[in-house]
Formats: C-alpha cells, sequence, structure tokens
C-alpha cells in the first residue's frame, strides 16, 4: 500500500523526464459547487494528471450571508437564531457559544439547573453532529448503509431536540440567560433509553465500517496531516485531536461546569496507518460519540431542580467592552469575538467558524494524491459550509 | 440469398468503416470506426462458419486491444489531431507504395480467379480441432508465436519503467532496472 | 503563565514595540507597534516561555471614530493552556499590515478574509485574493461607511 | 431582471416532420379503429400470420420456419431480459432496503410497490432528452445502445435448460465472454461523447478495470473448461447432472476457489460494488452516464442489471450445477432462473454493505492477487484433470504421489480459505473498538 502511493507520486512527474508529445494532459477539474460529496456549495478546483491530483484549490463564500454585517444591525437576542444557521448541524452548540459570550461580556449569571441543560444539549448535539459526520463519511467512500443507520439514531436526537424546543435542527433554544424552556414530563427517561440504546449501535457502526478493510485502505495513510502541520493550519476539534494533540477547550477553558465530569479526550494514534490520516480523524468523531454519552449520564445524575433562566431584561445591554469567546463545537473551537460599545446590538461580531480553518488545510494535504483520496479527506475534515462562509 | 444478404450486411460497414478511418480527422472517431470494422469482420467469420475465429477476435481485438486503444487515445492530449495530417511529401510516398501493394493484392486475386484451383485447406472450425492442430501440426510456429508475445510483453514493460530512479522514502533505491 | 507574565515576557524582549498592554479583564492584550508585528509574532510563536501555536482568529474592527482599522489576533498555546491577544492599530484611509502567515500559515485565510471585508491589505501575503464575495465586488462591507449596493450585474437589489 | 435563457422552440424537419404530420393527423383516428375492431385485428393477424407461413414452406425455402422460430424466440428472450431488469432494479431497491431497516417502495402496485421500475420507467420515457451542446452528438446516441444490445446478445447462447437455447454453439462460453467484453466499449463511448471531464474519468476507470480484469476472469473459466472438455454451455450444464456433489464448484478443490475468483471479477465486469469507480457518485458524480438523462439513462440502468444476470447465470451453468437440481434428476429452467438470481442477490448484499475501492487498489487487487491466484488454480486443477486420467502414460510410477501431492494442496488451499473465514468469524467482537465497548455502560 504504502509503497505504491509513495511510488506514484514521485515517478509519474519527474519534470522534462518524460518526453512532450506523449505525455498526459493536465486536465482542471471543477468539483463543485454541485459535486455529491463536497458537503455543500463548495467548489474545489483540481488539477489532475490522470487519477493524480496535483493541486487542490478551494474556493468558498456560495453561502456568503453576511452573518457578521447583520450582527451589528440586530439585538444580543435578536441574533442568537442566526448562529443556528452557521454550523446549521450543531445548533445548540452555536447557540451555547454566543450565549456565553455575551453573558461573559454582561456578567450575567446563570443557574446550575440551566448550566446542566446546556451540557446535555450541547453533548447530544454533539452525538446528533458526529453522526451525520460518520454516516456521510462512509458515503463518500461509497457506503451507502451506514449513512441511513447513522440518520437512524440521529432521528431520536433530534426527537429529543423537538420534544424540549419544537424545532429539529434550529433551535434557538440556549438563549441568553439559561435555556428557553424547562423539559417536559418523561425527557429524561426517553433520553437515557436513547443513550442506553446508542452504546451497541456504536458498536455496529465498527463492525460494518470503522474495521472494515477496504475502508481502512481508503482512509489509512490517506491525507495525513501531522501535528505541527495541523496546529500551524489551526485545526479544531476532532481534525486536531485526529492529529494526535490532546486538545480540547472543555478539559483546557471549562465553561459550563465541564469541570465536573469524567471523560476523556480521545485522540488519533495512528491505529491503522499514520497519526493525523483520515482513518484517525473519523475515528476520534466515533470515540467522542462515546464519550459524550458518558457526558450526558453524569450530567442527567446532576441535574437539580431550579430555574432556568436568568433574570435578563428583554432588551439584553451590554456595557461597553470586548471578549473573545470560544467553545469546543462538534466540529473545532467556535469563536465569538464580541465588541459593544454599549447599547443593545453588538458594535463588531466577529465569527470564527471551526469548519473555516479546518478547510484551509486542504490545498497542502491534497497534494500528489488521487483523485478518490480528495473525497476522503474532504469527508474527514467534516465541514459545514454554513459555518465556512457565514 | 439470405446469405449473400447478410454477407452484404457485414462487408459493407466493415468497408465503409475502413474508408472512414482512413478519413476521419478526430482520433477516437478512428478508433470508434476501427471497432465496427473489428466486429464486422467478426461477423463475416460467423458467416463462414468460423465461429471460434470470429469469437476470438472480438475477445481480444475489440474487447482488448481496441479498448486499450480507445483507452490511450482519450489520453493523449487533444491538440495532437492536426498533426495527423499528411505533408505533401509524405501524401507521394504513402500514395505510391498503397497503390504497389493494391495493384499485386488485385492481381493475385484475378490469378487465382483464373487460374489455380482452389487449396485443399484441412477443416479445423471447432475449438477441439483448432487445439489439435496448435498443439499437433503447428506447435513449432504456435510456440514461436508465445515467445514473440513474451518478448513483446518485456519489451513493453522496459519502456514503460521509470527512466529515473525512484526516490523511495523507505530508504531503499528501487525502479530503474 | 498569566497574562501579565506574558506581557512582561514581551516587553523584556521588545519593549519599544509594545504600544499598550491590558493584562486584566475580559480580553487580556496587547497593542503592538503595526512594523513589530512579524517580530512579535514570531516571538509569540517560538518562545519556549509562550508557544503561542495555535493562531485562534484575526478579526478587524473599524473604528471610524478613531479613524483607524483594529486587528486583533488571537492566539493560545495548547502546551500551555495560555491565551493572548494581540493588536495593531491601522490608518483607516490605507491599512497595509506586514502578514503573519510566515508564522502561523493559518492566517493566510483570515487574513485573506479581513482583506476581503475589511480591505486590510497584507504585505507578502502569498495568495491575497478575496474570499468570501466575489472577485469583482468593489467594496469591503463591513465598513461602518459601507454603502448598500443597488445592484449587482444587473440584478437589481432591494433594501 | 434576473436572466432566463431562452430554450428554442422544437423543431422538425424532413422525415420526423412527416411523422408528426402523420401522427397528430392519423394517430388518434388510427388508435380508435383499432380499438374498435381488436378482435378482429388479432385473428386478421394469426390467419395471415399461418398463410405466410405456410406459402413459406410451400413456394420458397421449407427451412424459413426456423427463421421465424428464431424471430419468437429472440423476443421472448427480450421480455426475459426486460422482465430481469425489471425485476432487478425494484429487488435492488427491496434489498437495500431490507437491509437499511427500510421498506423500500411500498405504493406503485399494490404489493410491495411492485410496479416501481414500470412507473420510473415511464417518467424515464417522458423526460427531455438533453444532449449537452458540446457533445460528440452521434456518439453520443449510439453509446446506449452498444451498451445494452451487447449484454441482450450474450443470452443468446446460453442455455436455460436443455433445449432451452437460443442457439446452441460450440463456442457458446467464449460468445457470451466476448459480448460482455463489447459492452465496454458502450461505457467508454458515453464517457467521451459527453465531453464532460467526470464522464471521461468514468470511462478512463471503466475500461481500464473492465479489460484487466477479464483476465482473471477468463482463466478462471478456463479452468472449468479444462476439466470438462468443452466450450459449449450445453456440455458444460450436461457434465454436472446427478446431484449437488457432481456440481463442478464441488468437483475439485481448485474449482471450488475458482469459483470466488470468478465471482469477484465478474463483479468488477459488472461494474458493481466495492468495483463501481467509473459511476462512483460520491467521487465522480454520475461516472460515464453523468450527461445523460431520460431513455438513454434507462438503456445504461438496463444493461448493468442485464450484464448482472448474465455473468451470474455463466457462474450458474459453469459452477452451479446450471439447470440441475441439487438432487439427481429434476433439471429444469427453474433451478437455473433461481440459481442466478440467488447470485444476483448476492451482488446486491455487497453493494449496500461494502465501501468504495481506489483506483489503485482495484488494479492492485487484480495484477497483484487475483491474477496469480487464477493462475495457480489454472494450473492445479490441470493438474487434477491430468491426474484423474489415471490410465496416462505420464504418470506411470509417480501416479501416487500426484495424488497426495494435488490432494494435499486441494486440501491445504481449502483449510486456509475456511480458517480465514473462522478466524473472521471467531475473531468478530474483538474486532469492535475496544475502547467503545469498555466505556460505554449500554454496550
Amino acid at each position: 500500500m504504502k509503497e505504491i502511493e509513495f511510488q506514484y507520486q514521485s515517478d509519474l512527474h519527474q519534470e522534462g523526464e518524460i518526453p512532450s508529445d506523449i505525455r498526459t494532459e493536465e486536465l482542471t477539474l471543477n468539483m463543485g459547487p454541485q459535486h455529491p460529496s463536497t458537503h455543500g456549495v463548495l467548489r474545489v478546483v483540481l488539477q489532475t494528471d490522470g487519477e493524480l491530483v496535483l493541486q487542490a484549490t478551494p474556493y468558498v463564500g456560495y453561502l456568503h450571508r453576511c452573518a457578521e454585517k447583520i450582527a451589528e444591525k440586530v439585538t444580543y437576542r435578536q441574533f442568537t437564531p442566526y448562529t443556528d444557521r452557521l454550523d446549521y448541524l450543531a445548533g445548540m452548540n452555536n447557540n451555547l457559544g454566543f450565549a456565553l459570550a455575551v453573558e461573559k461580556l454582561g456578567g450575567i449569571e446563570v443557574p446550575a439547573r440551566a448550566e446542566y441543560l446546556r451540557v446535555i444539549f450541547a453533548e447530544l448535539n454533539r452525538i446528533a453532529s458526529h453522526l451525520v459526520a460518520t454516516g456521510c463519511y462512509g458515503l463518500d467512500m461509497g457506503a451507502f448503509t451506514p449513512f441511513v443507520y447513522c440518520f437512524r439514531e440521529r432521528e431520536y436526537v433530534l426527537d429529543l431536540f423537538e420534544a424540549v424546543c419544537g424545532a429539529r435542527l434550529t433551535y434557538s433554544y440556549i438563549t441568553i440567560g439559561g435555556v428557553r424552556e424547562d423539559l417536559p414530563d418523561g425527557w429524561i427517561g426517553r433520553c437515557r433509553e436513547f443513550l442506553d440504546y446508542l452504546g451497541p449501535k456504536i458498536a455496529e457502526y465498527n463492525n460494518l465500517l470503522s474495521y472494515n478493510h477496504i475502508f481502512i485502505n481508503r482512509t489509512g495513510n490517506v491525507g495525513v496531516c501531522p501535528p505541527d502541520l495541523a496546529l500551524a493550519y489551526g485545526l479544531t476539534g476532532s481534525c486536531l485531536r485526529g492529529s494526535g494533540v490532546k486538545w480540547d477547550l472543555r478539559k483546557a477553558t471549562p465553561y459550563c461546569r465541564y469541570n465536573e465530569f469524567d471523560f476523556d479526550i480521545p485522540v488519533g494514534r495512528g491505529e491503522k496507518g499514520t497519526v493525523g490520516d483520515c482513518w484517525d480523524r473519523y475515528f476520534v468523531r466515533i470515540q467522542e460519540i462515546g464519550q459524550s454519552v458518558r457526558i450526558i449520564r453524569q450530567a442527567l445524575d446532576k441535574l437539580t431542580e431550579g430555574p432556568t433562566q436568568a433574570k435578563v431584561p428583554r432588551a439584553v445591554k451590554l456595557p461597553a467592552g470586548e471578549i473573545y469567546y470560544e467553545v469546543e463545537n462538534p466540529r473545532g473551537q467556535l469563536g465569538f469575538y464580541l465588541v459593544s460599545e454599549g447599547g443593545t446590538s453588538p458594535y463588531r461580531l466577529k465569527i470564527r467558524g471551526p469548519s473555516f480553518c479546518n478547510l484551509s488545510v486542504l490545498p497542502v494535504v491534497a497534494r500528489n494524491c488521487l483523485l478518490a483520496d480528495v473525497t476522503a479527506l474532504l469527508g474527514s475534515l467534516d465541514i459545514v459550509m454554513g459555518e465556512v462562509d457565514r | 440469398m439470405l446469405e449473400r444478404l447478410i454477407f452484404v450486411l457485414f462487408a459493407l460497414p466493415a468497408v465503409v468503416a475502413g474508408v472512414a478511418i482512413l478519413l476521419s480527422t478526430n482520433i477516437v472517431r478512428m478508433a470508434f470506426w476501427l471497432i465496427t470494422m473489428l466486429i464486422s469482420v467478426a461477423g463475416l467469420y460467423f458467416l463462414m462458419g468460423a465461429y471460434f475465429l470470429g469469437v476470438v477476435q472480438i475477445l481480444v481485438y475489440v474487447g482488448g486491444v481496441a479498448v486499450l486503444l480507445v483507452f490511450g487515445v482519450m489520453l493523449t492530449s487533444r491538440q495532437l489531431a492536426p498533426k495527423l495530417r499528411p505533408g505533401p511529401v509524405e501524401t507521394l510516398w504513402l500514395a505510391t507504395v498503397s497503390a504497389i501493394l493494391l495493384l499485386g493484392l488485385v492481381l493475385s486475386i484475378l490469378r487465382a480467379h483464373t487460374g489455380m484451383e482452389p487449396l485443399p485447406v484441412p477443416v479445423a472450425n471447432s475449438p477441439a480441432d483448432i487445439g489439435h492442430s496448435l498443439m499437433g501440426d503447428f506447435l513449432g510456429p504456435f510456440e514461436l508465436a508465445s515467445v514473440l508475445l513474451l518478448v513483446a510483453m518485456l519489451g513493453a514493460a522496459y519502456l514503460a519503467r521509470p527512466k529515473v530512479p525512484v526516490q523511495n522514502p523507505q530508504g531503499s533505491k528501487g525502479g530503474a532496472v | 503563565m498569566t497574562p501579565s507574565e506574558i506581557i512582561e515576557v514581551l516587553k523584556q524582549h521588545d519593549g519599544a514595540g509594545i504600544v499598550s498592554a491590558v493584562a486584566d479583564g475580559l480580553h487580556p492584550h496587547v497593542v503592538v507597534k503595526m512594523d513589530r508585528l512579524p517580530a512579535i509574532a514570531a516571538l509569540l510563536q517560538s518562545d519556549w516561555r509562550l508557544r503561542f501555536d495555535l493562531l485562534r482568529c484575526i478579526s478587524a474592527i473599524d473604528w471610524p471614530a478613531k479613524n483607524s482599522i483594529e486587528l486583533s489576533y488571537d492566539v493560545i498555546s495548547t502546551s500551555f493552556g495560555h491565551a493572548l491577544a494581540v493588536k495593531v492599530l491601522l490608518d483607516r484611509a490605507n491599512p497595509q499590515v506586514e502578514s503573519v502567515s510566515v508564522v502561523w500559515p493559518a492566517a493566510e485565510w483570515h487574513e485573506r478574509e479581513a482583506f476581503d471585508l475589511m480591505g486590510v491589505t497584507f504585505l507578502h501575503h502569498p495568495d491575497l485574493r478575496r474570499i468570501l464575495l466575489p472577485e469583482d465586488w468593489t467594496d469591503h462591507p463591513l465598513r461602518k461607511d459601507y454603502p448598500y449596493p443597488v445592484a449587482y450585474k444587473g440584478l437589481k437589489l432591494n433594501p | 431582471m434576473m436572466y432566463v435563457p431562452e430554450r428554442p422552440p422544437v423543431e422538425y424537419k424532413g422525415l420526423s416532420l412527416a411523422i408528426v404530420r402523420l401522427a397528430t393527423k392519423w394517430g388518434p383516428a388510427g388508435i380508435s379503429l383499432l380499438l374498435r375492431f381488436a378482435w378482429g385485428v388479432f385473428f386478421a393477424a394469426i390467419v395471415v400470420l399461418v398463410t405466410f407461413v405456410w406459402a413459406v414452406r410451400r413456394f420458397i425455402n421449407p427451412l424459413l420456419p426456423w427463421f421465424i422460430r428464431d424471430v419468437v424466440v429472440v423476443v421472448g428472450l427480450l421480455a426475459f431480459v426486460c422482465i430481469v431488469a425489471i425485476i432487478g432494479i425494484w429487488g435492488e431497491r427491496k434489498v437495500s432496503g431490507r437491509i437499511q431497516s427500510r421498506l423500500g417502495p411500498m405504493r406503485t402496485g399494490a404489493w410491495h410497490g411492485w410496479a416501481q421500475s414500470l412507473a420510473d420507467g415511464l417518467k424515464f420515457v417522458q423526460k427531455e432528452d438533453l444532449i449537452p451542446r458540446d457533445a460528440d452528438q452521434p456518439l453520443f446516441r449510439l453509446a446506449p445502445y452498444v451498451a445494452l444490445v451487447p449484454a441482450f446478445c450474450a443470452y443468446l447462447t446460453i442455455p436455460f435448460s436443455l433445449g432451452w437455447v437460443f442457439r446452441e454453439s460450440d463456442v457458446g462460453l467464449l460468445f457470451v465472454l466476448a459480448m460482455l467484453a463489447i459492452e465496454v466499449l458502450g461505457v467508454i463511448m458515453a464517457g467521451w461523447a459527453s465531453n464532460s471531464k467526470w464522464s471521461l474519468y468514468g470511462a478512463m476507470r471503466a475500461a481500464c478495470q473492465l479489460v484487466s480484469y477479464e483476465i482473471p476472469m477468463g482463466l478462471s473459466l478456463l479452468a472449468v473448461v479444462l476439466s470438462v472438455g468443452s466450450l459449449n454451455l450445453i456440455e458444460l450444464g450436461r457434465a454436472q447432472e446427478g446431484g449437488w456433489f457432481s456440481w463442478l464448484i464441488f468437483r475439485n478443490p481448485f474449482l471450488f476457489l475458482a469459483f470466488f475468483t470468478y465471482y469477484i471479477a465478474s463483479l468488477a465486469s459488472c461494474k458493481r460494488s466495492p468495483f463501481d469507480l467509473p459511476e462512483g457518485e460520491s467521487e465522480l458524480v454520475a461516472g460515464f452516464h453523468t450527461e445523460y438523462s431520460g431513455f438513454r439513462f434507462v438503456m445504461f440502468f438496463f444493461a448493468e442489471y442485464v450484464a448482472m444476470f448474465a455473468v451470474s447465470a455463466l457462474a450458474t451453468i459453469l459452477f452451479l450445477g446450471g439447470w440441475n437440481s441439487p438432487v439427481a434428476g429434476l433439471c429444469s429452467p427453474l433451478w437455473f432462473v433461481l440459481k442466478s438470481a440467488f447470485l444476483v442477490w448476492v451482488q446486491m448484499w455487497f453493494r449496500w454493505t461494502l465501501p468504495r475501492i481506489r483506483i489503485d487498489q482495484v488494479m492492485h487487487a487484480c495484477v497483484k492477487y487475483l491474477l496469480p491466484l487464477s493462475l495457480l488454480l489454472f494450473v492445479g486443477s490441470s493438474l487434477w484433470q491430468l491426474y484423474d486420467n489415471r490410465a496416462h502414460p505420464a504418470f506411470e510410477g509417480f501416479a501416487g504421489l500426484l495424488h497426495y501431492v494435488l490432494g494435499g494442496v486441494g486440501l491445504l488451499l481449502l483449510g486456509l480459505f475456511f480458517a480465514g473465514a473462522g478466524y473472521g468469524y471467531y475473531n468478530r467482537n474483538r474486532l469492535v473498538g475496544s475502547m467503545v465497548r469498555k466505556h460505554l455502560p449500554g454496550a
């Protein structure tokens, strides 16, 4: 496997060695903006020589909705629904990041029950998001069935969300000062049921996909992103951990009482190839689902009675100041740089989308690889274009 | 009557395709015309009762050689097509050579019709007969052909090998033989 | 290290380059001189006590009142877990600053974004193009005095 | 202000114009007349046909009725092929639904959505027939036929049972292989003519893969041919009469393994998963048929399912006893169809379970594993065959030794096969990520 890979890297493209009249034609291949495996409206321009990709240049911006400009015109509360649309697979986490940034700047204290509920929903959404990532990655590799299985499980999570806030994708549930509603009756039982159900399912995915020989051959040793490269390009989240860097904001700078929970940070160990290959990034996500299950169980145990919403005026007014606040999203660190001049809307809100930074490593890694490897790499970076383009 | 009709059905495409190969300037079209011709000729073989030959013609020439040909043609640059037009001197040469060949062919056909008796050809139609004659009477030529093919294969492998030593990250220098 | 200690280290190395520093509060940062930015970035990234290896974000803020554009480089160290922000103030009429993509390649896209939306020119950037907006867009929308576009390629936009 | 591209109105010219005029003028009247006198037309047709046959026999050529028989059989085969494709497409959707804990099509038709593929076909026929502007028009139009017709022609020599064959041929096996080899031309033609880079990639992959896998496929089949001594498919089927143990797959260990090498290679030659690179939708959008729509797309779809059944039929005849039943004596075309359908089903099962292989791995698997293995099986099987002929003077003196050596090699290969399968089965739980099992309370 490895030998072949290096051979086609080195012997095919020696400039001047192959007579120019029999050299194969280089093609410029336009992958996207409508392509099944670019996960949205990403456009990648590939320079290819046969199946070999010499260069990949991503073009983004097809989903730019001026979220940062909009933020300057609306109030803090009004901006929460816009955060849902950033990383539309992890609306809860986006809400949480924005709410935390505003609360920290305004000095708002959140009640304990709301804190735990936030953790529960953030982690449930992490599970949902990772299930989508896992299933779609199977789809990218040509295995259709894991995709359906993962979406089946995700449905249960969405049902849980629907029960509590009525929405299945754009929740706006975690608001400034707490959460919007308390749990309905019997919700905790259903949640526990789901957690019991999910555990064996993960073993099923591993049997079906993770340890499939073809899958390992397609993803192991492919798209290797060493730790220093990952850090240099600002990769965060499971992409960074897949490269073997043990870095998780929930441990490093705990927010929302994450320090009270007992969980591990899974990192890529190069089990099926090199540290930082596509398989590592994929498998970190699978493991993180398990860790999220652990966190939710603990949070459900700790859940106390009490209010779910702090006393916050309807029109939130923040003092003048600035803050840069990051939370650990399923795709990495989502940052909000919030500048307030006093008043009900931000002076400037800069959003750091984790997918944006994760994608920036693509041209570096997708060089001299095969066409199918670009798909493998894109899938393992797990980008959401809503967040890249904002 | 019916046989004549079917003969025309196969022979006409073969001739048309042969002419089209010469006249076409698009190299991929040429390849597909060639395939048409090969299939038509295979049809003629079927008509003559040489089923084995016809099937092998399709299997080897159409399924193997022609597909590889198209494959190679598709990979080469599209700008190559204008170069295929021969210059005036080349045209002259080619015309001379083809004319001489055609003359010889026509003459031999004419002679065959007028003068000679048809040679008694041993009927070897079934695969078993062909096998027996290949491994019996014609074993020498058969083996010679196989050696020739082997040499051709080795030559192809030699030509296709990388001209520069492959830089192997593992340290071992492989590649150039 | 706490922000104040980090700022101490920075001041030891390059006291002249630092305009001001805020060590406490929600967003501890140092404001550095424009021409000293690459050196300080390299120092932050490579000094064994600091090791700011992860560039989190580059935010550009338009201050028409102060007639300046502020760039804030938020960095964090995955080895030590401490964080800091480095700020530079640029002239609003002609915002130009040296690119830090040599130190943190992650800056490449962030700087393209700042160029696209705020019109900051980064010198010696490997590939300074618009990133989110079309290449033929004319203005920089995140400036406070951005005129609302009336039409784009014959397509009328209703405000 | 939006720019809406204007589509020029359809213009009919020449013959098409005449046909359109004729159809619009006389069509409705003609159809209603036909319906009015349907029974009359039917009986008249029968009378005309019978008279025609009689006249032909009497006055022109007594053999010509055989020609008519051929026409009838070809029409029957065509119908069978269409039914195979239609049921195959519906079955694929039901199988995928079953595997993915869904129902699959349930509404169209009364029972389990059986009419779904018919409805889809109708939809496709009605779709606009799009040809890209820069496409190579004649080749683009021709390609679907080049893909479908050879796949159909393969059925001309496939026997469904004793006597149930269009033409019994001495080279029947080679004929089927040759026809399946032409099919790739349609794919390449489509890929080239579409003038789309994705299609071109699909075509190149198809050419690369199909030509390579023809060799192990042919070699595995040759092993069988060698042990029966015929290329005639009827002969091959007849050699396996008398219960399941006389099937060729159980003839000797080499043939047992040759069945699997053939089956893997046939997956590749049908472009089925995990070798579905020419149309791998996550990489190449839709591969060689990216630009095809409507009825032309249906042709490609049909060709795929027809070829699937053809290779399965070949495997059935050559390895699984063809039309012979597992117990002696009950030969019937039904057995043949059932066995082939089973193999088709396994192909579907593969598709919905496995990821797709990368192109270099496809070639790697062929050249480095499948090809040497099939060569080995070919040589082993022929040696076994030689040994079986005890009277052969070449074995005087060491026939017993050869017996044990060959038997040992065969048993070793068989044992390795089952050991591998057993190892996988025994370790099926260990393969599960240890971390996940340990930490999840629910597991």
